[in-house]
């Protein structure tokens, strides 16, 4: 396999900025947290792709950690967005600006 | 360019494609749907890139674990209609769009000039047992760390998920004062 | 010699200090005792270290005041015959003008504030008779001024005497920047500052700088003698205690500046030039003193434009190298002034306040007494033959006319000519006072008290005779005053003038007097009417020019006062706390603006966030790439 | 030498004495004796140096010095050094902190232990700004004496109280930090030519810096000097903020805080940059004379009693200004004399506006007149000082404006000149204020009494001391004049004569 | 492998354990007794304190992945010391009465994020140590479920948190995907592999925006007023001192070992985002009326200065930075926890400048706290935060940054500004309404004595701990 790492990092940045793109725009909290997992996704094939540049285990050991975190992360906010869509009624990210200024 | 360049470039396209498609969904379950399959491709992306085990945990956490809890939440939470006006569509999207290809135009200038590397086969194959040696004799902290991570993921989840009987009304959002 | 010197400095202080500090707690007549005993050992010192003094000059240090640097000031005195004559004439007169207040005030409360300052006045006076060195001198020129204000406002409560007050002090305080000036140019040039250091260096100076410090001084003259163009003062100062104009404001103060220049003569004389604007100065206000009196109503005024006008007297002399005559001037003024002055006061007190002469008219038979003192005072003061005024006025003229310049010629004749005019005003004053029909529906007179018309009659009487202190040659005389005063730096011996000269002169200056005496009769012996004017409109705007002198009080108001008062308003409302404060004032409010703005930033809105977090990241990221790329 | 740290004493007594007041005092009574007492004790010690020491010679520099290691990583050590300039300044200070609480004794009665606490913070404030020469150490009093003095204005001032406070602290602020830097700058750059670190500004003093960096430096200290002094364009804080001031509050600012900007000047700013002093000293003596001028002409038209007080303090601090860039020994005696004197007259000034306020409630002019009739000793005590302040010979002021005039006449006879001309502004408005205050038609003001015995204690030692320096001013003089001959044979004098050419 | 091995990580160990059994308590004891959690939350952060203060253990690197030095037990030390404060203001404040298990065990697991986050030596710790200090926050911030604002905050912060964990993930993917190491002395120095390659730039520029998320660096700051607002006071508490110093603390880590290449292009970066945050902060803060976002945005400006230090950081400003930031966080903590003990019997704490009329003579305790601690923050003596201001300029000028330090004091002045208007309401206005709080406890007491000792201590006599500082390096 000869692909130009750059390529690889390439793809990874683009899946990167698509996150948070997505994050960005989006008003559905749920969407927003799509975004981060595309991001996050996204650092995992780089540091597969690292790993495979140095030909060591670190980067794939790194992937699984940033799943982990992913997941754990994702679980707090999902049932953080459950609460309070639980209390509003809306998961619409722009509603939520009684803090401001 | 080998067979295996093919699948990668082709299995990249299609994470790409499926992303985008799943980020401008207006159905979150529409965009579920595709983020598992740039999931499911990414997992074969590891597997070319010599990560067998990470490919198959991308299958059953993202995949599987994350966004099912993802469909889940989903159907518990009951969507409300997307917003009506449409202007906001642009105004959304074009600064985002801007700010996002100035990202990628800047990384890429970045990425590519990076004196460039060929990844050269054999790449090495992380196997399960490798990548267990590795990962419990050198990262055992590490791993305890993520163990309380999860511990924590845990009960917060528990805790903020769970309903109480004495959930407040809705109004009490219009409230002034700041506690 | 130094400890009665010392004494008679520290008497009157004595006096001041024990009045001011405990003198609430005294009665009225002790008060009055304290104050009066005081001067009046002051003038019995006064008149020791006369009779002690020999001709040569005294100095005695009495200690260090300050010193910093190379600079430094004494405390010392310095007596020779001019400060002896003055001395004398201060505390002389103002012996009998403090016992003629303790009657005058018995009335009036406040009687510790006015006596403190009368003792502080006289001290102060004495100071600058004998103080040794300039700033010394300075300080008696200052509490001079001081005492002049208070006692000038001391009636703080009616109208218009507080204004009074504070325009005489503004007055004499821009003329002492001058002296203060003065002061900074003698020590810069000359390294000292005792008077007779300075005397003795004034050849070593420049031309230039001599001018200099001559026309300072003279500035400095000016104002403390009310002359032209600071003359505004005094007529207002009229508004104090009758004793007080007589003393201050006739008899002493303002002869403060002629005593100036005569201390620094040496100075003076080394510029001719200098020498002419004293002698114009003199001369100009000679004019002005004398038409503003022929038409003023007040009595009072009437004797502050005299004063003015006398005084301009002294000046001229000076200007024409006679100190002698200057001083005779200074003594027979002190003299006749005082007695107008305090016959004035008891004549107000009598008619109830009463200060307008055609509302006095006949007070002849009324108050017969006052007629005969006031008469000894208007000869005097009208250069009638034979009196002191006489002498001393002529002996001015005799040396204006014998300097050898020719402007001086010119100064002669208009000083005849105002001296024509003295005459007129002076009697048309006592006829229109003690003649005419008496008016009829005035209350009866109130009773003038013993004390006070005893007093007048020293006054009176030297008045009349002061003339033997310098009685001409021609007469018999020997120029007495002349000769004690020949030790003085700069009095110099002068070209004696034939005695033909000296005849004529006098002959034809009595003669001019008693004309204009007889004019005086013929105009203001009958019958006045107190209309305010009257005549053609040419000779009422005369009379109105006149009577405001000059319009040069309206002139300072409208060109300096408001416009002073004006410029202040402009920079404290438009400058202090518009330009600057509010400048600062607009900067603050522009960040508490910017503040609202920033603030706007933070939306509250999540994906707002989420996008500037983003742009950060994208924002750093291209200036990183750009660094990188041009790198 | 004493050995005992007598000035670190001086220094620390009065907060300590505040810290007593405000943590031991049972009631208000206790605590203002608590005051008055710490208040004596450090005019007791400062009394002591001033008759115990003699008089160094001309060629003497410190009567008294202090050192002990603070922050030692940063080489600053905790030293206080006592000359003739501080000396008759710390009097001055131990001398006013007395009377202040005197003064404050009826008038405050609000929260009266935080306030004394206040107050004798200030004093410590203003003692170590008189006695540090670290730099450091200077800097750190001299930014400690302005932040109580904010909480005095603005918890116990008038009623625009909130804005003069903030003003004040703004001010005061804005100066010190550009000052910090400067300081610090001038530490790294004494570190990098030297290897040593130390803020001791004898040491720094030996720095040589570059034209540019000597300007920059200078103009930094001076801002903040300038602000505290005040001159013309920065001085817009004073008036609202002697304006606003309790009493007390007034007498510090007019009778200390600005003297510390004077001093400052003389003590560090001049010495340490003589250069670049030499280069500005026209134009601090043109605001000085600006100063003159304008608050002599606007005290004129002012309503308001403090605030006419106000800006003649202004005037009258340019006039020491201009004293200063004359820079000869005639001038800076004189400056250093005239610190004191505008010290004792126009605190004693502020301290009967505030005695009359406490009677009338107003100090507005048009409220008053005829004020002789209704309180007589008051009047004359006021006539008495504001004669003092118009510099009548005799009385303490005169002196030291006669000794800057005279000297500045032989430097810059024209701006001598000017200043003279300032004698007369200056009675243009004193006038004025005893106008509308003394005379005129008095007023039936019922119940209004004259001053109590414990006011009459305040004023007496201040007529005392204007007569003390008015008629004998030499001893002050004498240790004034000492200092300033060793400060101009030092350093300074050798670097300016070298300064030919910048 | 024996227990002896782990003595390095003893603190971490007695955390997760005393976590453990807060949980573990919170399970068995249904009465939710809150005593008991109290004190056995402070007995545990007491206990991993001491065992960090007098253990004394080599600087070695624990299995290459955790610094047990100097650097690192001092953080620790100031963390246990921060949150042993939050615990003492939570347990005066109202507001909290009802907290759980929850609450109290993820104060400590914050503590353990905390320390793991100062203390990683490597990528991957320093990662976990991120997002479990971040996921505890989550959680605490979020604690009182009924509290819309709570809720609101909460969401705000773990959305922008999640965000700033993918930045700082994929920025370790860059570092990696570049050098090949993640040991971040490595990686950074590029000692081994590559050294300048550009997507080592990439990397900065992501772990810059994680790393300024946390620490409220413009333009990443946004979020930092409404959660402060949001989050129950003591929670405030801790995240503006404790999580900010534990990031500055791998910050300053990260920054030292940067390659000199790195480091080139690091320092205008650094210089721009010091200003902007010092004036945005400063700025901002003019226009607030709640104390707690007019302190949230001075605790922006306060980063600004820190940030302003770290421009000198290569220059041996590691000093003046840490000095600044230990009594930045004695000086915030004290700022907030008064304000949390500053709350009705109702849970109501006050918070809009006009309820603080007249504070300083209803609460004098308070108002005093509050004010020495304005007073710190906006660097007047005798406080620390004029010895640390001094310091950090200092530092900055030594390296010739003159314009930032102008533009320092510049911000200085503005936020000097903002503080007033809180001490002007405290002292300077008479109260309009009579504000009746529940009275100062002993664990308040004992917290302000803390920080008011620290404050005037660290004023007048820093060179113990300035010495102490000199001593410790990353």
């Amino acid at each position: 396999m000869s692909i130009p790492f750059a390529h690889m990092l390439f793809l990874a940045t683009l899946l990167f900025v698509m996150g948070a793109v997505c994050a960005m725009t989006r008003r559905n909290l749920i969407m927003i947290l799509i975004g981060v997992e595309i991001m996050l996704n996204a650092s995992g094939i780089a540091f597969v792709a690292g790993s495979m540049r140095w030909q060591e285990f670190q980067g794939q050991v790194m992937t699984l950690f940033v799943m982990t975190a992913a997941a754990a992360e994702i679980a707090v906010a999902l049932a953080l967005i459950v609460c309070v869509q639980r209390r509003t009624g809306s998961i619409n990210a722009n509603r939520y600006n009684l803090l401001k200024g | 360019m080998t067979f295996f360049d093919i699948i990668f470039y082709i299995t990249a396209s299609v994470v790409v494609s499926s992303t985008a498609l799943a980020i401008t969904r207006k159905n979150a379950v529409h965009a579920v749907c595709f983020i598992v399959i740039s999931f499911m491709g990414t997992a074969i992306l590891f597997y070319l890139l010599g990560a067998p085990l990470l490919a198959a945990l991308e299958v059953i956490i993202y995949a599987g674990g994350i966004m099912v809890l993802f469909v889940f939440v989903i159907m518990m939470t009951k969507m409300e209609k997307p917003p009506v006006v449409k202007s906001s569509l642009s105004s959304q999207w074009i600064p985002a769009v801007i700010l996002g290809s100035t990202c990628i135009i800047m990384a890429g200038i970045l990425v590519f000039s990076d004196s460039g590397k060929w990844l050269s086969p054999p790449a090495v194959t992380g196997t399960p047992k490798d990548f267990g040696i590795v990962l419990f004799q050198d990262y055992w902290l590490a791993v305890e760390i993520a163990s309380f991570l999860l511990l924590m993921a845990m009960i917060g989840a528990l805790y903020l998920g769970r309903r109480k009987a004495y959930d407040p009304p809705e109004e009490k959002i219009q409230e002034k004062n700041v506690i | 010699m130094n400890t009665v010197l010392f004494l008679l400095l520290a008497f009157p202080l004595t006096g001041a200090l024990i009045l001011a500090l405990t003198g609430r707690f005294l009665s009225q007549r002790a008060v009055q005792t304290v104050a009066c005993a005081s001067v009046i050992a002051a003038f019995i010192l006064a008149l020791t270290a006369f009779l002690l003094s020999g001709h040569s000059a005294q100095t005695v240090n009495l200690g260090l005041w300050f010193a910093a640097g190379s600079f430094h000031v004494d405390i010392d005195l310095y007596y020779d015959s001019l400060s002896a004559l003055m001395t004398l004439i201060v505390t002389f007169v103002s012996s009998l003008v403090h016992i003629y207040s303790t009657a005058y005030m018995r009335a009036e409360g406040d009687n510790v504030r006015y006596f403190c300052f009368l003792n502080l006045f006289v001290f102060a006076m004495l100071v600058i008779a004998t103080a040794g060195n300039l700033v010394f001198i300075y300080l008696g020129w200052e509490i001079v001024g001081l005492c002049s204000y208070s006692l000038i406002g001391f009636w703080y409560s009616k109208p218009g005497t507080a204004d009074a007050g504070r325009k005489a002090f503004i007055a004499t305080r821009l003329a002492d920047v001058a002296f203060g000036t003065a002061i900074a140019l003698c020590w810069t040039d000359l390294n000292q500052l005792s008077v007779a250091g300075i005397n003795d260096g004034a050849s070593s100076l420049s031309s230039g700088t001599a001018a200099m410090i001559g026309f300072l001084l003279l500035f400095a003259a000016i104002g403390k003698s009310a002359q032209l163009p600071l003359s505004i003062w005094l007529p207002d100062a009229m508004a104090g205690p009758t004793p007080v104009s007589a003393l201050i404001h006739a008899a002493t103060m303002v002869t403060a500046g002629v005593y100036l220049l005569m201390r620094f003569f040496p100075v003076i004389q080394c510029s001719q030039t200098v020498l002419l604007a004293i002698s114009l100065v003199g001369v100009m206000t000679v004019c002005f003193g004398a038409f503003s009196a022929l038409v003023q109503r007040d009595i009072k005024r009437i004797l502050a434009y005299s004063t003015i006008s006398q005084v301009g007297y002294m000046f001229l002399a000076l200007g024409a190298q006679d100190l002698a005559g200057s001083m005779f001037h200074l003594i027979t003024h002190a003299f006749f002034k005082a007695l107008l002055f305090l016959g004035a006061g008891c004549i107000i007190k009598a008619l109830h306040e009463e200060h307008d002469i055609f509302r006095m008219s006949g007070l002849r038979k009324r108050l017969p007494l006052m007629f005969w003192l006031f008469m000894a005072g208007t000869l005097s003061l009208g250069a009638f033959p034979l009196t002191g005024g006489f002498f001393s006025k002529d002996r001015i003229l005799l040396s204006v006319f014998l300097q050898p310049d020719i402007h001086f010629r010119i100064l002669w004749v208009i000083a005849s000519i105002a001296a024509m005019i003295t005459p007129l005003y002076a009697f048309r004053m006592f006829f229109v006072i003690f003649y005419g029909k008496p008016e009829a529906d005035s209350n009866k007179n109130a009773p003038i008290q013993d004390l006070m018309t005893i007093t007048l009659w020293p006054l009176a009487i030297l008045s009349i005779f002061a003339g033997f202190i310098n009685f001409p040659l021609n007469w018999g005389g020997s120029l007495w005053l002349d000769g004690f005063l020949q030790t003085i730096p700069g009095a110099a011996a002068e070209t004696h003038p034939s005695s033909q000269l000296e005849w004529t002169m006098q002959a034809g200056f009595a003669l001019m007097t008693l004309t204009m005496v007889i004019l005086a009769w013929v105009l203001y012996s009958r019958e006045q009417e107190s209309d305010e004017l009257s005549g053609t409109p040419m000779t009422e705007a005369f009379q109105r020019f006149f009577l405001n002198g000059f319009y040069l009080d309206h002139f300072y108001q409208e060109r300096i006062v408001i416009p002073y008062r004006n410029l202040s308003v402009f920079l404290w409302k438009k400058v202090d706390e518009g330009l600057i404060d509010d400048g600062l004032d607009r900067k603050a409010v522009f960040f508490m603006k910017l503040a609202e703005r920033l603030r706007l930033w933070t939306t509250g809105q999540i994906s707002d966030y989420v996008s500037f977090l983003v742009a950060g990241f994208v924002m750093i990221l291209g200036c990183l790439t750009a660094l990188w790329w041009f790198k | 030498m004493i050995s005992f740290p007598i000035l670190s004493a001086i220094v620390f007594i009065p907060l300590f004495g505040g810290l007593m007041a405000l943590a031991c005092a049972k009631n208000d009574v206790i605590c203002r004796w608590i005051a008055i007492a710490a208040t004596l004790l450090d005019l007791l010690l400062v009394l002591l140096l001033f008759f115990l020491e003699p008089i160094p010679n001309i060629s003497g520099g410190w009567i008294q010095v202090e050192d002990f290691p603070w922050i030692q990583s940063m080489g600053i050590r905790f030293t206080l050094a006592l000359d003739g300039i501080s000396l008759v300044l710390i009097l001055l200070t131990s001398i006013l902190g007395v009377l202040v609480v005197l003064v404050s004794w009826n008038g405050i009665n609000r929260f009266v232990k935080i306030f004394h606490f206040f107050l004798l913070a200030i004093q410590t404030g203003v003692l170590g700004v008189f006695l540090a020469t670290d730099l450091f150490v200077f800097f750190l009093f001299w930014e400690l004496q302005s932040v109580p003095m904010f909480f005095i204005i603005g918890i116990w001032g008038h009623e625009q109280r909130i804005y003069a406070s903030v003003k004040f602290a703004l001010f005061s602020i804005a100066g010190s930090l550009l000052m910090m830097i400067a300081i610090i700058s001038l530490y790294l750059v004494h570190a990098s030519q030297t290897g040593e670190y130390t803020f001791s500004f004898l040491k720094l003093m030996n720095t040589s810096l570059s034209w540019h960096a000597e300007i920059l430096l200078f103009s930094s200290f001076i801002l903040s000097f300038i602000i505290k002094v005040p001159l013309v364009p920065v001085h817009t804080w004073l008036p609202d903020a002697h304006t606003e001031a309790p009493t007390a509050g007034s007498v510090i600012l007019a009778g200390l805080l600005l003297k510390t900007g004077v001093y400052a000047l003389i003590r560090f700013g001049f010495p340490l940059f003589p250069y670049a002093a030499q280069f500005f000293t026209p134009f601090l003596v043109l605001l000085g004379l600006a100063g003159i001028f304008y608050a002599g002409w606007i005290a004129l038209v002012q309503e308001d009693l403090k605030r006419l007080v106000a800006y003649s303090s202004i005037a009258h601090m340019g006039l020491i200004i201009v004293g200063i860039g004359a820079w000869n020994i005639t001038t800076l005696s004189g400056s250093v004399l005239q610190m004191i004197n505008h010290g004792i007259t126009t605190s004693a000034l502020f301290i009967m506006t505030g005695m009359l306020d406490e009677r009338l409630h107003t100090r507005k002019l048009s409220d008053l007149g005829g004020l002789w009739k209704t309180v007589p000793i008051w009047s004359g005590f006021f006539l008495f000082f504001a004669i003092a302040s118009i510099g009548l010979p005799g009385l303490n002021n005169f002196v030291g404006e006669i000794l800057i005039l005279i000297g500045t006449f032989k430097a810059m006879p024209w701006t001598a000149l000017a200043g003279f001309s300032g004698l007369l502004w200056t009675v243009v408005y004193v006038m004025k204020m005893l106008q509308c205050s003394l005379w005129g038609k008095d007023k039936p003001r019922p119940g209004v009494s004259d001053l109590s015995l414990r006011e009459f204690a305040i004023l007496a030692p201040l007529c005392l001391g204007v007569f003390w320096l008015g008629l004998h001013p030499g001893p002050a003089l004498g240790i004034i004049e000492a200092a300033v001959t060793a400060m101009l044979d030092g350093n300074i004098h050798q670097a300016f004569s070298r300064a030919g050419s910048p | 492998m024996t227990l002896l091995t782990l003595k390095p990580i003893l603190f971490h160990l007695i955390l997760a354990g005393g976590g453990i059994i807060i949980f573990g308590a919170g399970v068995i004891g249904k009465t939710r007794s809150k005593n008991l959690l109290f004190f056995i939350s402070t007995g545990t952060v007491i206990a991993a304190a001491l065992v960090e203060l007098l253990i004394n253990k080599d600087s070695a690197h624990f299995l290459m992945m955790l610094d047990t030095g100097d650097y690192a037990r001092f953080f620790n030390v100031m963390f246990a010391l921060l949150t042993f404060l939050s615990l003492l203001f939570t347990h005066q404040y109202e507001g909290l009465r009802k907290a759980g298990d929850e609450f109290y065990g993820l104060m400590i697991f914050a503590l353990l994020g905390m320390s793991l986050v100062a203390g990683a030596v490597n990528w991957i710790i320093f990662f976990l140590g991120f997002e479990i200090l971040s996921l505890s926050f989550y959680v605490l911030i979020a604690i009182r479920r009924d509290d819309p604002y709570g809720n609101e905050a909460a969401l705000k912060y773990i959305i922008m948190g999640m965000i700033a964990g993918g930045f700082l993930a994929f920025g370790i993917a860059m570092i990696y995907a570049s050098t090949g190491s993640l040991d971040m002395a490595v990686s950074l120095a590029g000692l081994e592999k590559s050294w300048d390659s550009p997507v080592m730039l990439l990397s900065l520029c992501l772990i810059l925006a994680a790393v300024g998320f946390k620490i409220s660096m413009v333009p990443f700051h946004l979020w930092t007023p409404d959660v402060y607002q949001g989050a129950p006071t003591p929670v405030t508490a801790l995240l503006t001192t404790g999580s900010k110093l534990a990031v500055f603390a791998g910050f300053i880590r990260i920054m030292m070992h940067a390659s000199d290449w790195l480091w080139g292009f690091s320092l205008p970066i650094l210089w721009a985002v010091a200003a902007a945050t010092m004036l945005t902060g400063s700025i901002t803060a003019l226009s607030q009326t709640s104390i707690k976002r007019l302190l949230a945005y001075s605790s922006i400006a306060q980063m600004g200065y820190v940030l302003m230090g770290m421009a000198a950081i290569k220059n041996d400003a590691g000093e003046a930075v840490i000095f600044y930031l230990v009594v930045y966080a004695i000086t915030d903590i004290g700022a907030f926890g008064t304000i949390a003990t500053l709350c009705t019997k109702t849970g109501k704490t006050l918070d809009d400048l006009n309820d603080f009329k007249g504070l300083g003579y209803s609460h004098p305790w308070q108002a005093a706290l509050l004010t020495l601690c304005i007073l710190s923050l906006a660097g007047l003596p005798p406080t620390a935060g004029f010895i640390g201001k001094f310091i950090v300029f200092r530092a900055v000028l030594e390296v010739q940054h003159t314009g930032l330090a102008i533009l320092g004091i510049a911000a200085a002045l503005l936020s000097i500004f903002a503080y007033l208007k809180v001490i002007i309401a405290i002292f300077m206005k008479s109260a309009d309404k009579i504000i009746v709080t529940s009275g100062l406890g002993t664990a308040a007491m004992t917290a302000f004595t803390v920080i008011f000792v620290a404050l005037l201590l660290f004023g007048i006599c820093p060179s113990t701990i300035v010495a102490l500082i000199g001593t410790i390096n990353p």
